[in-house]
């Protein structure tokens, strides 16, 4: 028994040499004539996971519609997805296995900021296109960068959009940011603070507050005796929720300004009771919330093609990416290669973001498609539009 | 009662007993003498599944029980009081008596249990309340004892219950030997104070090396300087 | 003769226990003491005060005329005090031979690096010859790179011994060497040790239970009961005292 | 008033804390490890109550009580699985005993997580509170009532925990074991029985306070970890003794930290737990009411 | 012939490595030189765990010492890479030896809580340290250049890799085979017998701490070159656990252990890539299997059986072969 599965582990392990050592070039990698090959790197399991297959899915629906209208310029889109676990050797063993082993035509993927940076420097120094799923942080997108491009709102962007907003009321003067110190949340802090203080606003600090936070009363107190006009609270969803319970129970009675990470509806289900969420307000990517018209197309075909999918707010994020590799695509021609596809990336000019507020606008110098967001909030307990960008 | 036969054992690599043959009738007070490292501890905690044998037999009350383990053993009806007396220390002495008797009874005759024990151990009464690892020597002794009692054990087996204990209570701990086994109580004695020893039992093993070297009833080892010989030779 | 080692009024406490109480011991370069005793008269905390694995309480330990009371284990091993022990103590997975680098341990080196590193980056060098004298010595030769584990507990008891010998100590303490061996095993042991101390002009002071040996091997025994030196003289005085008798056989009882 | 409020938070944290802590007292005690998978029994607990609860629909009440009977038999399954069989091989010295079971116990608990990300990794689950009242008000103090029912929960069941240890034959008996076992073994006591009795128990302690933590908390496959070094430094406080130094310990811990996050800076509070962990367990190991003698270091 | 295969088997895997080089691809090339990476590391775990006896629970944190030291190093002052290397080791050490000198007070079990409150609070710095250490943003770590070539991808990195962990493994060797690699057995399998051999049980110890995360030190820094980037999350809990792992199924105590664990755990979750949901629960069972089963490793199961040689603990043995299977014959003669 023992003996036998020995042998078993010795021969996967020369089989995974052996297998290794085949090599292969074509003259442009993952193209054929009804063809085109794209990775997928997502955090479809561990602990990040969450934020796996919906963000997958979201851009994969786009790929399947496509596909089902017959392809574009001849070819169909085949899809070859891998698994990062939101840990940084594993996302560069995936993407490096989809650009030397499976030979894809371009990238699409990055559901963690930290696993998927190191791979910038690979796909630049390979020359691959690559669109950023759903991974926030300025860094994977920033200049000089030649092949890589995001369609949705950047981290940055949100602290930005915030800060403006706070500033067109004149009442608001005192500004305290609460939120985690994870990957995800840090992205956006130096931007907010830098906004905030260009608004010519007081930033009275950060109250970090973990993730797994069980109760934020500490953070309660301590940003009520600081007596701010306004929080911005840069958490995700639980604690979030977690830090709106307590601060309606201990009477913070300030509105308070959520980020991208958390959704209006998502967190109204979440708490269950309306009233901690009376001065609560979120920057959003989308062009409205989920139940209304603007996102209809959107929610039917995740509906049509994911029947299983639960319709939730990370589900959609990564669509207006894959929106933006088809036109791509659509432009570059039959005659398909890594450049023209970079070149065609360049050359969107606003195009419609799908359930995004943004239009997608690149250029050959910034890659940051998708600048603005929309702002919602909680208007005698129903969810309004704030308006769209205070950029 | 007890009847050990051929019985090998040791501790890792180390072969302590290496046939140790022999019986402690019913009702009788059996010693087995030795020098240290002879293998007295070692006989009892393999009687008692402490360790396993690795040859030979245990029967007790004709029941093989030399591969069963020790709470097993104990159930069967044999009570051992270890050397170091292996007490609970942060428990009381009270408590040690419930221990000792709640495997082997009903609940409801737990009670009437401790207050036989303790007309043994009269002393015990007013530290029922104590922490046992606050008592004296002696007073741990007897703890020890009374909770192997308290299971009211077919087989007693004392593995050197004078040690570290003034001479005074020595006398004592035989007297109460002695009327323990009126009362029909079998009992294995291991003693380093052969007095005592031969004040109480009734037949004596001699071990040396992990086998019995001498045995017989006690009248038989009347002069003491030769038995200091055997013992020590 | 010289006095290898000298006691004098050593005390080891634990807790409330008093283990070893006021033992003063000397022994001469040479000899082989014997030390005896009925369980728990202190015996092992006696030797574990004078390797320096317990320490004393109040008293004096001197090595070959220098005080070592206040020295570590590993510096009274370096001053050439080594032992063994009532249960084997080797590594079970090495040889024999790597067992015996182990009493090499603080073999003086390069006198930098030791100030460095201690005595660990001292090389090997021309271990192989004092070990394969001490091997030899012991009739082990064939045995040297057969892995511990694999040996009886008698030539597991010579290695500790050789682990000892090839530090060529000034005082060898032998803790029980001869519990769990056979008969034959035992008179094999028993003659080594009674060539031990002049072939290699070491002194030994020797925990036995099995007392004929003791009084075989050693000229003197010292003899421990409750912590105490009870009596001290040849084998046939010990045989006499009275004292002894009682610390063996018992208090008489006067019931 | 903010005090007293920080008060009662800290008190209901530390109540938590306490019986995590608890938990990994009596496995220490019983065998001398630290169980790393404890937090992952707290996990699969809290998902339990909410299997029970949103899946099956039955009562809060109830659905603790099935979570509870889970807790026992994940405790009793695992020790029997894959510590029982460390602890039986003699082969293995106490020491590399004492390792293998600490790595097999590090084992469950990335397997448990990774097992429960099957059914439950997509999403973050709330249980609801066990009263529809998510708060009272006594004198302008508001109190959330989960919280109290936290804190009367875990008083209660560290009384009836000492009460267990000290009355009931079982806790007699387990305490005997983790005190001497050879001892325990003289008067018939089948240790490898109290041993699933001790992990029963434990995964008992961490399991309800994964269920009275589930409603303030969301439910997902890491919660676990993060109070398992709660748990540990309430442990360390308590001095891996009595129950009520482990509880006295969580309290403690819950306290000082709310307070420490209040007026020193909040962001020390993720770093509180293993801070209290070094700074006990080397200038303190009896914690802060054990004597010296008592520790097994 | 077959005997020399097996006594060799280090450096013909290294000579074998060295030729896959050039026949690979990138991604083949890039877990190679992860594998040597958690190789070198592992390494270091198992001297304080396998050999030293002691439940360090802080490769982890020790890694992250060496990865950012040395990034930072390059990044912030230019240092070579060739200067980067040794002192992330060394600062690794520096650490090791800080938390080993007051850690030794306490034994086993507490050691292992000690330890990870420890990896706790480096995670902690890592996170909250902003200026120096950039938070959760992480850091990228320049390409070393060597006389003027820069050595970006995997295949000019592996020849570093290959020769430090060549180096490292050698070293280990040394370490084994000398004084102070005994005296680590020996505390561990005896504390008393050391002591009473004349080993200074404290300071093996420290030394033990320091050399080990000397290892992992320099691990963190070859890690860095593998990835051009390292954030806190790269050095966590699980990365603990993963060497752990590495360890335990490799062969603690065992020179080829943590060659066979690595290569096992860094190949097969690449070949269960489409099993990805079981991972966690593999590698779970996977250790509580070993410890269960297979409590020596793989290495150690090997070596029972004569299909490795027995590893020697002296540099003065050279081709002897003990087997352990010797125990058959006439062990009992005496």
């Amino acid at each position: 028994m023992m003996k036998s599965s020995l042998k078993l582990t010795a021969a996967a392990a020369v089989a995974a040499f052996i297998a290794t050592s085949d090599i292969a070039l074509a003259e442009e990698a993952g193209l054929t004539d009804t063809t085109i090959k794209i990775g997928m790197i997502g955090s479809l399991t561990g602990p990040a996971a969450l934020w796996g297959w919906p963000t997958i899915n979201g851009a994969k629906m786009v790929y399947d519609d496509i596909n089902a209208n017959g392809g574009i310029n001849g070819r169909k889109i085949e899809l070859v997805i891998e698994d990062s676990q939101c840990q940084a050797p594993l996302a560069l063993a995936a993407a490096k296995k989809l650009i030397s082993r499976d030979e894809v035509f371009m990238l699409h993927g990055g559901s963690c900021s930290g696993a998927i940076l190191p791979v910038r420097d690979l796909v630049l120094k390979e020359k691959v296109p690559m669109m950023v799923l759903v991974a926030t942080a300025d860094e994977i997108v920033a200049q000089p960068n030649g092949y890589i491009y995001r369609a949705f709102l950047p981290g940055s962007y949100d602290g930005e959009i915030i800060a403006n907003f706070i500033a067109t009321s004149p009442q608001l003067k005192k500004v305290v940011v609460v939120g985690n110190t994870d990957a995800v949340a840090n992205v956006r802090y130096p931007k907010l603070e830098e906004s905030i203080k260009a608004n010519n606003l007081e930033y009275l600090g950060l109250e970090p507050l973990e993730v797994e936070a069980t109760d934020a009363t500490a953070q309660v107190l301590k940003v009520k005796s600081l007596n701010p006009d306004a929080v911005v609270l840069v958490a995700r969803p639980e604690a979030s929720a977690v830090f709106l319970k307590d601060a309606a129970k201990l009477g913070l009675d300030v509105p308070v300004f959520g980020s991208t990470l958390v959704d209006l509806q998502d967190l109204l289900e979440r708490i269950g009771d309306p009233k901690p969420m009376a001065n609560m307000n979120v920057v959003s990517f989308y062009k409205s919330t989920l139940t209304e018209a603007p996102m209809a197309r959107w929610v039917d075909m995740l509906k049509k093609y994911y029947p299983d999918d639960k319709v939730q707010a990370a589900a959609f994020y990564g669509t207006s990416g894959a929106l933006a590799v088809v036109e791509a695509l659509k432009r570059a021609g039959p005659d398909l290669s890594r450049e023209k596809m970079v070149q065609a990336l360049s050359e969107i000019k606003d195009m419609d973001g799908g359930p995004m507020a943004c239009s997608v606008t690149f250029a050959a110098d910034d890659h940051e498609g998708c600048k603005t967001g929309s702002i919602w909030g909680m208007r005698d307990g129903n969810i309004t539009a704030l308006g769209d960008s205070w950029k | 009662m007890l009847e050990v036969s051929g019985l090998e054992a040791g501790y890792g690599p180390q072969l302590v007993l290496k046939g140790v043959s022999m019986q402690v009738p019913k009702g009788e007070i059996v010693a087995l003498l030795g020098g240290n490292g002879a293998g007295k501890t070692t006989t009892l905690s393999a009687i008692m599944g402490l360790i396993s044998a690795r040859k030979g037999t245990v029967r007790f009350a004709g029941v093989p029980i030399q591969s069963k383990p020790a709470h097993r053993v104990f159930g069967h009806g044999v009570a051992l009081v270890p050397q170091w007396r292996e007490l609970f220390s942060e428990m009381s002495v009270l408590e040690h008596l419930d221990l000792g008797a709640m495997q082997r009874c009903r609940r409801s005759e737990i009670g009437q249990r401790i207050e036989s024990v303790l007309e043994y151990f009269p002393e015990l009464r007013s530290h029922l309340h104590r922490r046992a690892g606050a008592l004296s020597g002696g007073q741990q002794q007897m703890v020890a004892i009374a909770r192997a009692l308290a299971s009211e054990p077919k087989l007693l087996m004392l593995d050197e219950p004078s040690m570290g204990l003034a001479p005074m209570i020595v006398s004592e701990l035989g007297r109460t030997i002695k009327r323990l086994n009126e009362t029909g109580k079998s009992i294995l004695l291991v003693e380093q104070n052969v007095h005592l020893a031969l004040s109480v039992a009734s037949y004596i093993y001699i071990i040396r090396g992990g086998t019995i070297v001498k045995h017989g009833p006690t009248v038989a080892f009347a002069d003491e300087r030769e038995l200091f010989q055997s013992y020590i030779g | 003769m010289t006095q290898i080692l000298k006691l004098e009024g050593l005390m080891v406490r634990f807790g409330g226990l008093t283990a070893v109480n006021g033992v003063s011991l000397t022994i001469a370069s040479g000899e082989i003491r014997g030390l005896i005793g009925p369980n728990g008269a202190g015996k092992t905390t006696l030797f574990n005060a004078i390797s320096g694995l317990a320490p004393a309480s109040a008293g004096s330990v001197h090595l070959d005329g220098l005080e070592i009371t206040s020295k570590s284990a590993p510096q009274r091993a370096a001053l050439g005090i080594r032992r063994t022990f009532q249960t084997v103590q080797l590594v079970q997975s090495f040889t024999v031979y790597e067992n015996l680098l182990f009493g090499l341990h603080t073999r003086a080196g390069n006198p930098l690096t030791r100030l460095i590193v201690g005595s660990y980056a001292t090389p090997d060098a021309d271990a192989d010859a004092i070990i394969d004298e001490v091997l030899d010595y012991l009739g082990m030769r064939d045995l040297k790179h057969r892995v511990v584990d694999t040996l009886t507990i008698a030539h597991q008891r010579y290695v500790e011994i050789g682990r000892a010998l090839v530090a060529r100590p000034k005082l060898l303490m032998l803790d029980e060497p001869t519990a769990g061996l056979s008969p034959a095993q035992i008179e094999r042991l028993d003659d080594l040790i009674g060539r031990l101390s002049s072939d290699w002009k070491v002194s030994i002071l020797l925990v036995e239970h099995v007392i004929p040996l003791v009084v075989k091997l050693c000229s003197r025994i010292t003899v421990l009961d409750r912590g105490r030196v009870i009596a001290e003289g040849t084998g046939a005085e010990i045989g006499q005292d009275a004292a002894v008798q009682k610390a063996y056989l018992g208090e008489r009882l006067d019931a | 008033m903010e005090i007293a409020t920080l008060l009662s938070v800290g008190v209901s944290n530390g109540c938590l804390y306490g019986l995590v802590g608890l938990g990994l007292v009596l496995v220490y005690n019983a065998q001398g490890i630290p169980n790393f998978a404890h937090g992952e029994l707290f996990m699969a607990s809290a998902f339990a109550a909410y299997t029970a609860n949103i899946l099956f629909g039955l009562s809060y009440a109830l659905s603790m009580l099935v979570a509870i009977v889970f807790a026992f038999a994940l405790g009793v399954v695992v020790e029997f699985l894959a510590i029982r069989p460390i602890a039986m091989n003699r082969s293995l010295g106490r020491a590399s005993t004492e390792v293998a079971i600490v790595l097999s116990t590090v084992g469950l608990m990335i397997a448990i997580k990774g097992l429960a990300r099957i059914p439950w990794g997509d999403s973050v689950r709330k249980l609801p509170a066990a009263f529809s009242t998510e708060t009272i008000s006594v004198g302008g103090l508001v109190l959330s009532t989960q919280r109290l029912l936290i804190i009367v929960v875990a008083f209660v069941l560290t009384i009836a925990i000492s009460l267990f240890f000290s009355k009931t034959s079982l806790g007699k008996k387990m305490r005997a074991t983790s005190q001497n076992t050879a001892g325990a073994m003289l008067v018939g006591i089948n240790t490898g029985h109290i041993y699933s009795a001790t992990w029963g128990l434990a995964a008992i302690c961490g399991g309800v306070a994964g269920i009275l933590a589930a409603p303030l908390i969301f439910l997902y496959p890491d919660m676990g970890t993060r109070m398992l070094l709660k748990g540990f430094a309430a442990a360390c406080l308590g001095g891996f003794g009595s129950v009520g130094g482990v509880f006295v310990g969580g309290l403690v811990m819950g306290i000082v930290e709310i307070f420490f996050g209040r007026y020193l800076a909040t962001s020390m509070m993720d770093i509180f737990a293993p801070i209290i962990i070094i700074v006990v367990l080397l200038f303190r190991p009896q914690g802060l009411f054990g004597s010296r003698s008592a520790v097994r270091v | 012939m077959l005997a020399a295969v097996r006594s060799n088997i280090l450096p013909l895997f290294f000579v074998l490595l060295f030729g896959l080089s050039f026949t690979t691809d990138a991604y083949a090339q890039y877990l190679i030189n992860l594998m040597l990476v958690y190789v070198v590391v592992a390494q270091g775990l198992n001297l304080i765990l396998g050999f030293a006896g002691m439940f360090a629970f802080a490769h982890g944190a020790f890694m992250a010492i060496g990865a950012y030291v040395s990034a930072l190093l390059m990044n912030k002052f230019g240092v070579s890479y060739l200067v980067a290397m040794p002192a992330a080791g060394l600062a690794a050490a520096l650490v090791g030896c800080s938390i080993g000198i007051p850690a030794i007070r306490v034994s086993g079990l507490y050691l292992a809580m000690v330890t990870m409150g420890f990896s706790e609070i480096v995670q902690w710095i890592l996170r909250n340290w902003k200026p120096v250490t950039s938070g959760t943003d992480g850091i990228s770590v320049a390409s070393p250049v060597f006389f003027g070539v820069e050595l970006s991808d995997d295949f000019q990195t592996f020849y570093i890799i290959l020769a430090v962990c060549a180096v490292m493994t050698a070293l280990a060797q040394f370490i084994i085979r000398s004084r102070l690699g005994r005296a680590f057995v020996a505390i561990r399998d005896s504390e008393i017998a050391a002591q009473s051999s004349g080993i200074n049980v404290a300071r093996t110890k420290v030394l033990a701490f320091a050399i080990s995360a000397f290892y992992a030190g320099v691990g963190g820094s070859l890690f860095s070159l593998t990835q051009h980037y390292i954030n806190p999350d790269n050095f966590n809990l699980y990365q603990t656990i993963m060497q752990f792992c590495m360890v335990i199924v490799g062969g603690a105590s065992s020179l080829i252990g943590p060659f066979i664990g690595a290569t096992i755990l860094t190949w097969l979750p690449e070949l269960l890539r489409n099993a990805q949901a079981f991972q966690e629960i593999g590698f779970g069972l996977l250790l509580i299997v070993f410890v269960i089963f297979v409590p020596k490793g793989l290495a150690g199961l090997l070596i029972d059986k004569g299909i490795l040689p027995r590893e020697e603990y002296s540099s003065r043995v050279r081709g002897k072969w003990v087997v352990r299977k010797e125990r058959a014959e006439g062990s009992e003669r005496t």
